[in-house]
């Protein structure tokens, strides 16, 4: 299942704005996050959240293949 | 009710009057801008970046929120992005209500909603021209404004 | 700090400006409106009377408490006095810290005690013509905005 | 020892704003209270408290000819 990923702040400074990832089918936020992390350029951001169709996701809920799925770093609005 | 994020200069009083009506006895304004210290270190400016379309949705689910909470529909959010020097503002939040205690209430219930919720980061500029991503949840965050 | 009593309009916006620097990283505005309805009775407008050598001499006390309590100096407090029409501000309180908590925590402590302190009195202009000094210790007396 | 009391909203339309009172030397606030609230005109008025000098004064406060004294219906600025 190929996803395009949307990365923010630090993230997106280290991955681009946008990352392609590729997952088995029914990999869910928590694979995603798993995935992502592991790799080396991770290893000093910090610990995100994912949104998935614009809305805050918890790491067991399914991802789609068209789903608009982005990376969450600490937010610091206001 | 309204919010957005914007890209231009915010206008506290413009926001204050859009909520102001006959039915009610107090209105509130808060105004975050950015201030010349964080954490220690001399601040000359901050980058604010947005997630714009999930921002604008999450920040009109919390002000959604806050009108069934505090029982009024008189509410205004603007939150600016791109570059802003001191002084200027990063976002308005204006509520008005037949009573001042929940405007009162429903003001520091939204900046914190906000704070925590809506995709937005700033990246601070310093005086010695690094720049860094906040990250509030970091163990050396000062207790942000 | 400064603050007045005042027998012309009340400008938020003006307020709001003079307690705004590059060492706060928050503003806040309270503003209080004649609102068309009190204690469920019609209101057209509101008469405000100010003992008022007293009153500029209490409402100062009041904003040297508030700066010391809450750790401020950017304090701007105007209260109105005259003939109001529904929609017009009475008060208008503006408080700006480094810090957004303390900022509204100086609001609403500042709006508390100027009402229990301050020797103003209103008087209610209600729809059928008759007018009424506004007692707030009456037992009829709605919470009050 | 003749005092002039400054009156205020309710008070203001039944005393008019200046109203004149004599009491013994060494009078205190709560003796003026007891004065005025015992005239039948104050009979429906709220009971007020008193500043003397612009500050507020509790009922053992000695009261002397030229201090500035008012009488203080319940406030509602704001």
């Amino acid at each position: 299942m190929a996803l395009s990923v949307l990365c923010f702040a630090s993230w997106g400074d280290v991955f681009g704005p946008r990352v392609e990832v590729d997952l088995p089918a029914g990999a869910t936020v928590g694979d995603l996050l798993t995935h992502l992390s592991s790799r080396p350029e991770a290893r000093r951001l910090p610990t995100p959240v994912v949104a998935v169709n614009r809305r805050y996701a918890a790491a067991d809920v399914s991802l789609s293949a068209g789903d608009e799925i982005a990376i969450i770093p600490p937010v610091a609005g206001g | 009710m309204r919010c957005a994020v914007v890209a231009r200069p915010l206008d506290p009083a413009a926001l204050l009057a859009e909520v102001t009506s006959p039915a009610v006895g107090a209105a509130v304004l808060f105004v975050g801008t950015v201030r010349d210290v964080n954490d220690g270190k001399p601040v000359v400016g901050i980058d604010y970046s947005a997630y714009g379309p999930m921002a604008e949705e999450e920040l009109a689910r919390i002000v959604g929120e806050a009108a069934e909470r505090f029982g009024t529909g008189q509410i205004a959010v603007e939150h600016r992005t791109g570059t802003l020097g001191l002084s200027e503002a990063s976002i308005v939040i204006a509520v008005a209500h037949a009573r001042r205690a929940p405007a009162m209430d429903a003001q520091r219930w939204l900046i914190e909603e906000i704070k925590r919720r809506v995709p937005i980061w700033k990246r601070e500029h310093y005086a010695d021209g690094t720049r860094e991503w906040v990250d509030p949840t970091a163990a050396s965050a000062e207790v942000a404004s």
